[in-house]
């Protein structure tokens, strides 16, 4: 590279004030290589644009370097002005003598010096650049949503109403979620099942939508717009497509004393069942774990223990031999709503910094229950009908006591985050109680209250004030059988009073946390996770339903804890991204990927082994007869993110990273 | 198994028995305990609570008599000797201050690998020995394991069992027969050190945990700590007296009911030497009369 | 030696191989072989002399060994790590190549040393070594041999080194590394150096200088011991090449204690255990990064 | 060492964290030294302890190597495979006598312009007090040669 210009911005006083551009310009001009160096005030301006592909046109410049603030701020204008003048846009750069010089230094001499040196690296950088193609891609034009919950099931109908087809994998054996474990909702307390169940049923109807309940996604392979993804058909033991959901199995089952998942062991199921009569696909399946005929077969019985159901069955739909089937499906476009998993009070946390809440006698004493149990009591297809009764006696409890926080904003013994919806939740608890039990009393121990939203704070006014609940601001230390009350030791902050109140029942309000198995699922998809095990977005602020992945996208609570609006927002802005993406045929992606030298790599595939996206792949080079020389690597254009980290891997440095080729990095380094 | 042994001042004095049993029970179980020569004591509730550094200085310096001993690990069987122990070589190993401060009183350095381990820690490793050596397994025996304030905490000392629902104490009692119940205080106070200060405090607060073991439908109370153990062994017919609460509850050291289950004697475990009489106990799992004219008036 | 010999004989025969890689005896010591014929199999040598690691022929970079056809190739333990190395990176495949693991007691230092082994002529690395066998074998020959002689003390230089000031090992390695003239024999007879074009020979750009110079000398030990690090497997053979005799084994030796103590990593001969470079651990220490 | 001695440092830096937290350094105005410049690559997966032998070669007194804190990784987990090599590297360069001092390794956020800015003014006196880096000339002239 010979021609090189050098444009040097004064960026009004910014740069200028403490850089002495005129300096800088007429040292670069001595460079070996540079043809034009000149200063402008405002290089981003159109004259300043102007006088750049002025310069390209007039002296045939094959490099341009644009010394003036971040690359982060202007690459791509100053980029697309030399595009637009007929130079290859990556055969512009930038060097950064703004946020990394004259906003940092006060010294006139010493930050001139660091200019020139700063312009110095790029143009030794550049005289290496070579003219790049943008990459373009066909799509797959079809999505796939993981996770049927409300945030899932937002993502799927909005993508299908788009006119796109959706793949929407639920593990459970029906969509709906927790939002289907629950009562009513805060703030304006309309019935949880009223508001999804024709959500669901719209999904089931769809025709863009197909709906695979009971499975698990097995691997993803692929990379933006070419996902090819192995589902997991899990055995029902049913036959989906004979069965008609008329229940007789589950009426006939003699097992019929299995604590509910659903009801969270508050209600009882079948060994054959669906988990709740709204059930989308209203399908059941068999707990082949509970089930006689299973446990009989394991225990090598030879006679089949029992088989009531298949007795029953009409369409003869139960098929004991059932196995897991898989599918695959071709994507172009992923969205990740997992949701998430409730803090598991005084049990064995995997974690070990995580450690449970013994004082509270969680699964000791049957009167302390956990929120999404309470949900259950007060909803009306609940096991109790609807009415608030102690899981112990059956009895109204007649003083309630709600903690929050528990497992929540705890650094000592649970998590730091703060849950977000418990603060509203537990108001909405308070309400419903109020409601229910008359003259009962709620006491609601809280840290704070969190009750930013529409209409939010004003619900917890309500819950204090119309359905007269007492909010104590402090901890509970411990609870205590008392025949069969529950004393609750605590101490009221406020007033700096310890407490003992004779509870009825108490109400743990658990945080929420990440799914367990989601390491395996980031690790299919290539996305990251924080600590706590929350998938990350790629940016806080400006792109949070996207994620390091491209074409991988997010919904709801398993990106932090989210309530119901939040999810369902989020779903839409995925869906939005999603049909975006679907509005091209091609997709248009930078050319700074890795390339391999196939001549000198020996196939040792250390590359392989570091690349986060696997865009390493095996290529067999034959000689004229067709007979195979070596196995070389090569870079999948479409995967491949160009993060280098094979090029510093690779042993003989038979990799490059384009824009980053070792060259470059040499140049700059050697103008030091 | 060779070990560090720290008997602590009340293992030579209020509570022999327990020093009786532990030895008794250690030899039946191999462990050869070393004492630590010129051991001194840990500084219990008084010295830490007046000076912080006194309170790790005192048991630093029985950390250092331990290491000139080459032991590397040490068993402190009562639980607040433990705790003191334990806390001390906290502060050695995370704060500095403290550790040159220490350094300049005893001329010394101690080490902060010593591992210190409790009587929970020791038997419930050993669960499987006392199961498979049980020659009197306490079968039909429902035992409350009272854990008391020191055992388990504070969790970034102790570090070896849930410090709000431990169960190692409870995984004991089962090896040896004896059914561990479910009851709610098994980690609330009892008062401590005020019995002879603030005697009402301990009454009321001793009584509370019995009352809770009772009506768990426990027959004795397990405890591993001396102090624990006089105030619910020496105060209960007091507290018995003036509340007609029921029938007098046996406080007995885990040592004991592990000694008891490897059928060794119970004069020899020191059960006699105890203000509430655990006859009624040895008649349920039929064992013989504890010898009335041994029994010793402390 | 019969029975190595009876098998190799067998091997050809049958055709399951078309050449023994193995040791025969030569003027001055042992040497590698290279046996095409059943006739000559009676050549065939094994014993206290074979220092040579025969897997460094197994590298596809090695086109005259590999014209000869399907190799079997004679490894002691500490070679086996090798041709575990080169199945782990792909450079050959597992059954391609015919594996006759040798009961080893260890060997001299110096191939053409023909006296008995004792304490004072063994190869140092082997008086630390405890494998006397391969784990990694198709065939597996020799009677079962004792512990080498001579003291474990192997890494006593290494420890040496580190406890030195800055400026004593600067000053050492400029003497050491001083000397060598960049004839690269420690890379040639390297069986872990493969690469079709080493990093040392590229020159677009010239990352490590050429000339036989210190500055350049230093970038590239330090590279190389780098890319051993964890695949190195010992076997001492960069040294025995090196005719300026740089104890080019520390180097390595030492990147292996970094992986050792830092990732609790020790090369073996299992090909399915993945190199430190490469592969990670979220809790990886970092006690050098602020 | 002459106190005027002013060191030459080269920073080799993430994109995604560090070049933006030294962004974010200069658009809150945060004063450190200028001995530092910046190369700009994608992640410290791209940065090979090759650039740190020549920068030192060329006649950088220090270095600094910077990215994406564990986990915060823009491409996942080019940083976790830079630690590792960084930390043989590490022990190797100390080994043979090179100061490890010279180069300091860190992790800097796009949200750490102050952090940058410490980073940038430590290494910048450390290496000042160790003054130049006179071991590779010292080479080129040889003691061995």
């Amino acid at each position: 590279m010979s021609r090189i210009g050098v444009f040097i911005c004064h960026c009004g006083e910014n740069i200028g004030r403490t850089v002495d551009c005129v300096r800088v310009a007429h040292n670069l001009e001595n460079v070996p290589g540079v043809v034009h160096s000149i200063d402008y005030k405002y290089m981003c301006s159109d004259p300043g644009q102007a006088l750049i592909k002025q310069a390209i046109r007039e002296l045939q410049l094959d490099g341009v370097v644009v010394g003036a603030c971040s690359p982060h701020m202007h690459e791509k204008t100053f980029r697309k002005a030399a595009a637009a003048a007929g130079l290859n846009p990556y055969l512009c750069e930038m060097a950064n003598l703004r946020e990394h010089c004259s906003w940092i230094h006060e010294d006139r001499e010493r930050a001139t010096d660091k200019a020139i040196g700063l312009a110095r690296f790029m143009v030794e950088k550049i005289k290496y650049n070579r003219p790049l193609a943008t990459i373009r891609i066909p799509v797959e034009r079809r999505a796939l949503v993981i996770g049927g919950g409300i945030a899932g099931i937002q993502a799927a109908l909005d993508i299908a109403d788009g006119g796109r087809e959706v793949i929407l994998v639920e593990k459970e054996p029906s969509i709906g979620g927790h939002m289907s474990q629950l009562s009513e909702t805060f703030p304006t307390l309309d019935c949880s099942q009223c508001i999804l169940t024709p959500r669901m049923v719209e999904v089931a109807q769809h025709p863009n939508i197909q709906l695979l309940a009971y499975s698990e996604v097995e691997s993803v392979e692929g990379y933006i717009g070419n996902f090819q993804v192995k589902i997991r058909r899990k055995a029902r033991s049913v036959d989906e497509i004979k069965c008609n959901g008329c229940g007789e199995c589950q009426k006939n089952c003699p097992n019929q004393k299995i604590p509910g998942e659903f009801d969270r062991g508050l209600g009882m199921r079948t060994a054959i069942y669906v988990p709740f009569p709204q059930a989308v696909p209203n399908i059941p399946v068999i707990d082949r774990a509970k089930c006689a005929f299973y446990r009989g077969k394991a225990k090598g019985v030879k006679k089949a223990v029992c088989g009531k159901c298949a007795e029953v069955c009409g369409p003869k739909a139960i098929d004991f031999d059932q196995q897991d089937s898989f599918v695959t499906e071709e994507v172009g476009a992923i969205v990740v709503a997992t949701g998430y998993q409730l803090y598991s009070i005084g049990k064995a946390q995997e974690s070990e910094t995580l450690r449970g809440y013994g004082e509270y006698g969680y699964g000791a004493i049957p009167d302390v229950i956990d929120g999404l149990q309470f949900e259950r009591l007060a909803s009306a297809s609940g096991p109790t009908g609807g009415k608030i009764l102690r899981p112990s006696d059956g009895k109204e409890p007649k003083t309630i006591v709600f903690l929050q926080c528990i497992g929540s904003r705890d650094r000592a013994k649970g998590i730091e985050y703060c849950s977000k919806i418990c603060c509203m939740y537990v108001a909405k608890h308070a309400i419903l109680y109020h409601h229910k039990v008359d003259h009962g009393r709620a006491i609601v121990f809280y840290l704070d209250i969190r009750a930013g939203g529409k209409g939010y704070d004003e619900f917890v006014r309500r819950a204090i004030e119309e359905s007269h609940a007492l909010y104590l601001r402090g901890r509970v230390s411990r609870l205590f059988r008392n025949g069969d009350t529950i004393c609750v030791h605590g101490v009221d902050t406020l007033s700096g009073e310890p407490v003992a109140i004779d509870a009825d029942m108490v109400v743990l309000a658990t945080a929420m946390r990440a799914q367990p198995d989601i390491a395996s699922l980031a690790q299919k998809l290539s996305i990251s996770y924080d600590r706590h095990g929350f998938l990350n977005e790629a940016h806080p602020k400006l792109r949070p339903v996207e994620t390091n992945t491209a074409g991988v996208y997010l919904a709801g609570a398993c990106q932090s804890p989210r309530d119901i609006p939040d999810s369902v927002a989020m779903a839409s802005a995925a869906a939005a991204k999603v049909l975006g993406l679907f509005s091209n045929e091609l997709l248009e992606r930078e050319p700074l990927i890795a390339r391999v030298d196939q001549l000198a790599c020996t196939g040792c595939f250390h590359c392989e082994r570091v690349c986060p996206y696997g865009a390493i792949e095996r290529k067999q080079l034959k000689d004229g007869k067709g007979r195979v020389i070596k196995i070389v690597a090569e870079v999948n254009q479409g995967v491949c993110q160009g993060c280098g980290t094979c090029q510093a891997t690779c042993p003989s440095k038979s990799v490059e990273l384009e824009g980053f080729t070792d060259e470059q990095v040499y140049a700059a380094v050697n103008a030091l | 198994m060779r070990l560090g042994y720290f008997p602590g001042c009340s293992l030579h004095g209020t509570a022999r028995e327990y020093e009786e049993s532990l030895k008794a029970v250690a030899a039946a179980l191999h462990i050869e305990l070393e004492e630590i020569r010129d051991w001194a004591c840990c500084g219990a509730t008084s010295a830490h609570a007046t000076s912080r550094t006194l309170g790790v200085a005192l048991p630093a310096r029985t950390l250092m008599q331990a290491e000139k001993q080459n032991l590397d690990r040490i068993f402190a069987p009562c639980a607040a000797c433990y705790n003191r122990l334990a806390s001390a070589q906290h502060a050695l190993a995370h704060d500095a201050t403290m550790a040159s401060q220490i350094r300049s009183i005893l001329d010394y350095s101690p080490k902060t690998s010593v591992s210190i381990i409790n009587i929970a820690q020791l038997l419930s490793a050993q669960a499987g020995e006392i199961q498979k050596n049980s020659k009197a397994p306490l079968n039909g025996l429902k035992i409350a394991c009272y854990y008391g304030c020191l055992l388990v905490r504070p969790p970034e000392v102790c570090k070896f069992d849930d410090p709000e629902a431990p169960n190692s104490l409870d995984h004991i009692v089962s090896a040896t027969g004896a059914a561990p119940v479910a009851w709610d205080m098994a980690l609330e106070c009892c008062g401590g050190g005020f019995s002879l200060s603030r005697t009402a405090s301990v009454v009321r607060l001793s009584r509370a945990i019995l009352k809770s073991a009772r009506s768990a439908g426990a027959h004795a109370l397990a405890v591993a700590c001396p102090m624990c153990h006089s105030n619910l062994d020496f105060r209960q017919q007091a507290i018995n007296k003036r509340n007609r609460d029921g029938e007098a509850m046996p406080i007995l050291f885990l040592s004991q009911l592990v000694g008891l289950s490897l059928g060794l004697d119970p004069i020899q475990l020191g059960l006699h030497r105890h203000f509430v009489s655990p006859q009624p106990l040895l008649d349920r799992i039929g064992m013989g009369k504890l010898q009335p004219e041994r029994r010793e008036q402390v | 030696m019969q029975e190595l010999r009876d098998l190799a004989r067998r091997l050809l025969r049958e055709n399951q191989v078309n050449v023994i890689l193995g040791y025969e005896c030569a003027r001055r010591g042992v040497r590698p072989a290279f046996i095409t014929e059943a006739a000559d199999c009676d050549r065939l040598v094994f014993d206290h002399r074979c220092v040579h690691n025969l897997a460094a022929y197994l590298s596809p970079r090695r086109t005259h060994v590999r014209a000869l056809g399907r190799p079997a190739v004679v490894i002691k333990a500490c070679d086996a790590r090798a041709v575990a190395g080169l199945i782990r990176e792909s450079q050959i495949e597992r059954e391609e190549t015919v594996l006759i693991g040798v009961r080893c007691g260890g060997v001299v230092l110096d191939p053409a040393d023909s006296s008995p082994l004792s304490s004072g002529n063994i190869a140092p690395r082997c008086s630390a070594c405890d494998q006397r066998e391969p784990a990694l074998f198709d065939h597996l020959v020799g009677e079962p041999k004792g512990a080498p002689a001579g003291e474990a003390s192997r890494d006593a230089r290494l420890s040496e080194i580190e406890a030195m000031n800055p400026e004593e090992r600067l000053g050492l390695w400029i003497g050491l590394l001083g000397r060598c003239t960049r004839c690269h024999a420690c890379r040639q007879i390297c069986p872990m150096c493969f690469c079709e074009r080493c990093i040392a020979d590229k020159t677009q750009p010239a990352w490590i200088e050429t000339s036989p110079h210190s500055r350049g000398n230093f970038a590239w030990h330090l590279t190389r011991a780098l890319h051993l690090a964890g695949r190195c497997v010992d076997c001492g053979e960069c040294e025995r090449a090196c005719p300026a005799r740089i104890p080019l084994g520390l180097l390595s030796r030492k990147a292996a204690r970094s992986v050792a103590s830092r990732y609790g990593y020790v090369v073996t001969d299992d090909p399915a255990i993945p190199t430190p470079i490469g592969s990670f651990q979220f809790d990886d220490g970092q006690e050098f990064i602020a | 060492m002459a106190s005027s001695f002013e060191p030459n440092i080269v920073a080799f830096v993430c994109n995604w964290c560090t070049y933006t937290g030294a962004d974010l350094a200069g658009t809150s105005r945060i004063s450190m030294a200028p001995n530092v410049r910046i190369i700009r690559l994608p992640c410290t997966g791209r940065i090979d302890t090759l650039f740190i032998l020549k920068a030192l070669e060329r006649g950088a007194d220090g270095i600094i190597v910077s990215g994406c804190h564990p986990a915060d990784c823009h491409y996942t987990a080019g940083n976790y495979h830079a630690r590792r090599r960084f930390a043989i590297f590490r022990d190797l360069m100390e080994f043979v006598g090179i100061d490890p001092h010279r180069v300091t390794f860190s992790w800097v956020s796009a949200s750490e312009g102050g952090k940058w800015a410490e980073v940038v003014d430590r290494t910048t006196e450390r290496v000042r007090r160790l003054g130049p880096f006179r071991t590779y000339p010292r080479l080129a002239r040889g003691a061995g040669e």
